[in-house]
């Protein structure tokens, strides 16, 4: 008998988080046998390289297809037409749009994520909050959808008018310094927060769309005498990530957990190739949480969180 | 030493005489140049040819009518831009915005359909003028300001991703709304069967395009003009040629044939969204390359870019369903763009 | 053909006070130019005394920034190679002007290509290829100058002397009022040189005009007419040959001696 | 008509004779043309007083020393890019894989020194040594092969991309791991002040790279073979240059000076990340473009460049101060590059 | 300087058999060459015959295919046009070889540049900028052919004739066994190839021996010692210009009449 196949496609395959979701489906497909493709885009937003990697994956016969949508309105025919062809389609991370078009979707909140960062931010400031300067160092100009939930997330945690939520950058709030690109890595994270602190050096709070983002804001801190002062709000819970909130550069991150992601993922695709069972949302959601947690040594009250010890334990990459 | 007979008949021409004593034998591996030089298309055909057979050979379900119809598929946006491409290449530019046009007029077709109502065939019709309107201003800032057109189309680069990213709000118009509002948007990505493979008209409109301009380009005195501005713009002024006109006219054409590959874009899409096709602009350079034409201009044939279109689509599928990891096939893309220029070097090089 | 009777017909093209600046340099300093029906007219003076300059000025190549040219008494102005080629004046430019990658037919027709007969012609603009081969052969043929097998090859794999057969051919098959010739000779051999001059006394003899631009003194006075003197970007004077020798124009020419009491 | 009397003397040159009549008077803006057409050097630099005058303008805290140093720290990595840039493209070529051999060399150096417990320098020549054998790689291909530069560099972009993201498994090196066990890496990120602007050794090092290539242009026999290789190869080939030969020095030159940046851009960054400097390549280009370098080789100032790189980082900060939108940046960089370039043209058209 | 004594002494420069194919062009076929210490040969052929060829494979540029060339009665084979310029052969091509955005002194000493003495040149490679611009004015104040003001001007500005000068001054300044110069002439004036030919007589005066390549049968009857006659791909004949007519030359070279009891 061949074996199941399977395909997992994910947005880039530079960002470690992808990479070590990517690794977490290799390891449990080996372990249950499944024979596993993994293609990634380009860039973050390279829609037709997933695309054709959907097709590819219908080409060669596969039982289940995991995909971290890179554009979650368009992908939704190529999702259709490998449901069509029989295949289990399981969006991991992102949610497609709209979210049932996909059988099943095993993701953090990213919204949710950034929520808890930013009432954690809130409660840490207290009083001050009304004071509050924030950058908001955002991960492109094309701002694909994880720059929106979580930006968005992140002023609503904190208690911001958000205007329209599928917007970044129409809030009015004054405490907003600015939004600057990153494109999610240190230089980028460097250089967005040079140019906001120059705009204004009163910064004390900085939400960053990831860790490498946060790490390069915390650089142009340092180089300004400032880090003491400011603190740094960012997302994912990979290990780099988490070390830094352990040494003081990260007041807090959100952790995620694509190994989690990817191995449910491939355990629903085994199950489905072998009964046709297909997998169910969590309790009141309309897709699988696969859980995010605040990770912290400061903890705020309010809103729940785990230890840096905790989060060391279960991160990633 | 006069052992040779000098050849009395005066009219004869030394170079054709000369010539006559070149009788030495040939080794077999210049016999395949020699007939390779003649026929400089077949290049990327073997090229083409031989990949099927290697991915043929390794992947598994790489050769059946599905997949193969699949390919034709997946490279028809890419190939329609590429033929724009060749355009601009053949009078010895470049142009980097193609894919910024594409993607920006697939965004304006879409918003004028769907939020301001305007009927879908005119809609259509307008993002092909913006098409035509952006090769406008490439070629206009070629011909008028003489900037290099790789720096002019490095910035209308920039300027029409900026424009695209305004328009569309980042925001993309899903498969539903299209289907339900403005269904024609979608028709290049319609399906129909042609013994046992499933095309687009998608694919229609690619060999569409190239049969086209293949006849422009050698039949019509335009496509002679074209490859005479490329090969040396001066001595085509000089020959009574309007170099200006001829090279703003394929701008211009370029960027209408950028508004049809929006229009197939959609239809491939299924939607419109403005973050697709990021790296169209280097994949047509690719398929330009890998095709024969000369970055220098004035050289090469317009199937080329063609068949090279598809050997980047043979490549990508085959190393996909070869199992080849992201990274290899990164890899291995740069290899094949070196290899495949580095054959045709090869072939061309006893001409010099 | 009766020199003296040509001088006093008026002349079929003309220039007055043409100025030509490029940057700091006066390529043409109010260059007066007169060609008269045909007849050869030889144009000769030193390196960079603005031979090539006048003969573009005069063919549309370039622009005279002051001065007037008149085409059968009637003021002309041409923009491009092209218009003054629509007014039936031919140039054989001193770089040949030919596409290398082109076919020889392709050259002789560049700009003005024969479409089909018929709907395809006149809709799709298809050219009658077998017709623009057949009359590049024919041209190439009369001329004598080689024997071209394949009239589809590109000029580039032509030698030297078969191009600049070309470029003269494709002169001389379409030049119906006026044929330029800027040095038409100097990369080619005796044989070939020889055949060039043959053409242009053949060309003169269907009573088309001819301006020659040469180095070459004894092919200047063997096939003149008139010869134009240029110097310091201006006509000096114009001699003729049959009345000077070639030590006298080279010595007007080059400044060694003054053309006393001769017009420029 | 025989107003003027001919001169006399033979000897004269008759372009210069001719040349003495033209005494037509200047309009003002043909003055300014022509003092910027003798020192076009000024060119840029004129771009950039303009821009940093025009942002000092608009956007608050920019006219500040402290501002102004911070740019210089912004762009040193991309300009010290921009001197490899520069050599490669004085050449008549082009390195689209500039920016991926500098991240993979920070990699390197990064992965040796951390992982495989490498003492740091020997780390660090190792990383120049891949750096200079990145170039060779190049070089071979454009020498041997004879691939044209941008064909090459464009498949070995990929193959180093693939490289980086294979060896650093996309992992970063945090900085607190750099501060512990190789702060020598983070060298080029140290500050030191200069009369109230505070300034990078990175910034120094940019200076520095631009010193020796100017001297080694200007003064140096290789620099004059570097103009004449990119001036007219077969020329320089028939004068007694080998210009394989130089060509060769040319790209492992580069090679080594991206392994330079690699250096300073750990310091920059603070940590060895292998998805930074992702747009490098395209800004090294555009900072060499800007700065008067021409593309078709053999022509240009090796400073230009480095105020080209200044250019484009006082766009960049000057928009960001100015509260410009991120896309609207990307808007005017497009125009920036534009409109750099035309004036450019416009001070060189009266030499043609 | 007598010449019957020079065609006795051993070739300074010789060749045997060269060949050289470029495709399915027979360039050079079985080309024989022998050039005499202190005499000006000069090569004369049809265009196309091969004689740039013939120059090429002897000065470096191009490596023939078959066949030997001594220089001294060594054989010897010149990877590159540096390596025959190492043996102080120099070579003025059809083209000129220069580069045009460089200064004259520049172009001068491309390949050759003096660096300054002590540390700064040893060790730094500084060049002595200034040695080299006074001996590039005094290379081409001995030509006379210019009155060049500004030693350190792009070629591209200079005019024809003048770039020519530069290139003929190269040769002439390096070339301390043999000069090659390839159609020295052909975009010069009469009074610029006056000055050239004047060069040529000024070098051989100084024991140096020349090859002129030329289609001007005026100018290669007043200064050659001997004429090497070249047809389809190979030297056909040498010719002694005091026993034979420029008419027979031609005769001979395009074929018209064999050179009987001539050898080769
Ligand atoms: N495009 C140009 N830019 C600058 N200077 C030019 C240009 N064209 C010609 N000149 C200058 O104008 C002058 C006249 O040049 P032109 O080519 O007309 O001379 P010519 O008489 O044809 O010389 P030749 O016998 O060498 O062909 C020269 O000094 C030349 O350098
Ligand atoms: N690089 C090349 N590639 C192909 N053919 C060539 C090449 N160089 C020369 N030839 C051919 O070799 C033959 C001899 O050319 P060559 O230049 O030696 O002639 P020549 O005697 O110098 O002619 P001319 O008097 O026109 O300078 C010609 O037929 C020419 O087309
Ligand atoms: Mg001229
Ligand atoms: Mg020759």
């Amino acid at each position: 008998q061949e074996p199941v196949k399977a395909c997992i496609i994910t947005k880039t395959d530079i960002n470690p988080f992808f990479v070590k979701m990517k690794e977490g489906a290799t390891a449990k497909a080996q372990e249950l046998g499944i024979e596993l493709m993994s293609y990634a885009g380009k860039i973050d937003g390279d829609h037709e390289t997933q695309q054709q990697a959907m097709e590819s994956c219908i080409a060669a016969g596969v039982k289940g297809i995991l995909i971290t949508p890179s554009d979650t309105k368009a992908i939704v025919q190529s999702v259709q037409q490998a449901r069509d062809a029989g295949i289990l389609v399981i969006a991991l991370d992102t949610p497609l749009d709209p979210i049932d078009a996909a059988d099943a979707t095993f993701a953090t909140d990213n919204r949710e994520a950034g929520r808890l960062i930013g009432a954690w931010a809130a409660g840490r400031m207290g009083d001050e909050a009304a004071n509050a300067r924030i950058a908001m160092l955002d991960l492109s100009p094309s701002a694909p959808s994880v720059d929106v939930l979580r930006n968005q997330g992140f002023l609503e945690g904190f208690g911001i008018d958000v205007k329209d939520v599928n917007t970044i950058g129409d809030e009015d709030d004054a405490r907003i310094v600015g939004h600057e690109a990153t494109s999610g890595n240190e230089e980028g994270g460097r250089q967005a927060m040079e140019a906001l602190m120059q705009k204004d050096p009163g910064i004390n709070l900085v939400y960053t769309i990831n860790e490498p983002a946060a790490a390069g804001a915390y650089e142009a801190l340092k180089s300004f005498g400032m880090e003491e002062n400011v603190t740094i709000v960012s997302i994912d819970g990979g290990c780099p990530g988490v070390e830094n909130v352990k040494a003081g550069v990260i007041g807090a991150t959100a952790q995620q957990y694509p190994l989690k992601m990817a191995s449910m993922g491939i355990e629903a695709i085994a199950a489905f190739a072998k009964d046709g069972t297909r997998p169910q949302s969590s309790e009141g959601l309309d897709f699988t949480n696969t859980g995010v947690n605040l990770v912290t040594d400061q903890p705020v009250e309010g809103v729940d969180s785990i230890s840096v010890e905790d989060g060391l334990s279960q991160c990633w990459g | 030493m006069m052992s040779d007979t000098p050849d009395p008949v005066v009219e004869r021409n030394p170079a054709e005489a000369v010539a006559s004593f070149d009788r030495h034998t040939r080794r077999p591996l210049e016999r395949v140049q020699h007939f390779l030089h003649r026929y400089p298309t077949m290049v990327p055909v073997i090229v083409l040819v031989l990949s099927v057979i290697a991915f043929g050979l390794i992947a598994p379900n790489f050769f059946s009518a599905f997949n193969l119809s699949l390919i034709l598929q997946q490279v028809a946006v890419v190939g329609t831009l590429a033929a724009a491409q060749s355009l601009v290449v053949l009078t010895a530019g470049i142009d980097l915005s193609v894919g910024a046009v594409m993607v920006m007029v697939s965004v304006i077709m879409g918003k004028l359909s769907i939020d301001f109502g305007i009927p879908v065939p005119i809609a259509i019709l307008i993002g092909l003028g913006v098409g035509a309107a952006t090769g406008a201003l490439n070629g206009a800032l070629v011909t008028r300001l003489k900037l290099p057109p790789f720096i002019t189309t490095l910035g209308t680069w920039n300027i029409f991703l900026a424009l695209n990213y305004y328009l569309s709000n980042r925001e993309t118009i899903r498969s539903q709304t299209l289907d339900a509002e403005a269904p024609l948007l979608k028709f290049f990505g319609e399906r129909f069967s042609l013994g046992g493979a499933v095309l687009t008209y998608g694919v229609v409109l690619m060999v569409i395009v190239f049969a086209v301009l293949w006849y422009a380009l050698y039949q019509t005195a335009w496509g002679r003009r074209v490859y005479a501005v490329g090969d040396d713009p001066e001595s085509a002024a000089l020959a009574g040629i309007q170099t200006n006109r001829v090279l703003m006219s394929v701008y211009v054409v370029a960027g209408v044939i950028c508004g049809l590959a929006a229009w197939s874009s959609i239809g491939r899409v299924g939607s419109v969204s403005p973050t697709s096709f990021f790296e169209a602009n280097l994949e047509s350079i690719t398929a330009v390359v890998i095709g024969g034409i000369s970055l220098f201009g004035g050289r090469g044939s317009i199937l080329g870019p063609l068949i090279g279109a598809l050997i980047v689509g043979v490549f990508n599928s085959g190393l996909r369903l070869a199992g080849v990891d992201v990274l290899w096939q990164l890899f291995a893309t740069g290899w094949l763009i070196i290899v495949a220029v580095a054959i045709d070097q090869w072939i061309r090089k006893i001409s010099s | 053909m009766d020199q003296e009777n040509l001088v006093m017909s008026q002349p079929l093209l003309s220039a007055r006070n043409l100025v030509k600046r490029y940057g700091r340099v006066t390529a043409m300093d109010h260059a007066d130019f007169d060609l008269y029906p045909g007849e050869i007219l030889a144009v000769i003076g030193d390196n960079g005394a603005g031979k090539s300059s006048l003969i573009k000025a005069i063919s549309g190549a370039v622009q005279p920034d002051e001065g007037e040219i008149r085409l059968d008494g009637q003021p002309v102005s041409f923009a491009s190679p092209l218009e003054a080629r629509q007014m039936g004046i031919e140039t054989v430019y001193q770089t040949l002007a030919l596409s290398p990658a082109l076919s020889i037919s392709d050259n002789m027709f560049m700009g003005r290509e024969i479409r089909r007969p018929g709907v395809l012609g006149k809709w799709f603009g298809m050219l009658d290829k077998p017709a623009m081969d057949a009359f590049a052969r024919k041209k190439l043929s009369e001329l004598g100058l080689m024997t071209i097998q394949n009239i589809g090859q590109p000029v580039e794999t032509l030698s030297g002397g078969q191009r600049q057969g070309v470029a003269v051919a494709r002169a001389a098959a379409f030049g119906s009022r006026v044929i330029i010739l800027d040095e038409p000779t100097a990369a080619l051999g005796v044989k070939e040189s020889r055949r060039v001059l043959d053409l242009i006394l053949d060309v003169r003899s269907r009573g088309i005009p001819i301006v020659l631009i040469s180095h070459n003194m004894p092919h200047v006075f063997e096939v003149a007419d008139r010869i134009h003197i240029h110097r310091l970007g201006r006509r000096l004077c114009v001699i003729d040959p049959r009345e000077h020798t070639m030590s006298d124009a080279v010595a007007y020419m080059t400044g060694a001696r003054l053309p006393e009491g001769i017009a420029a």
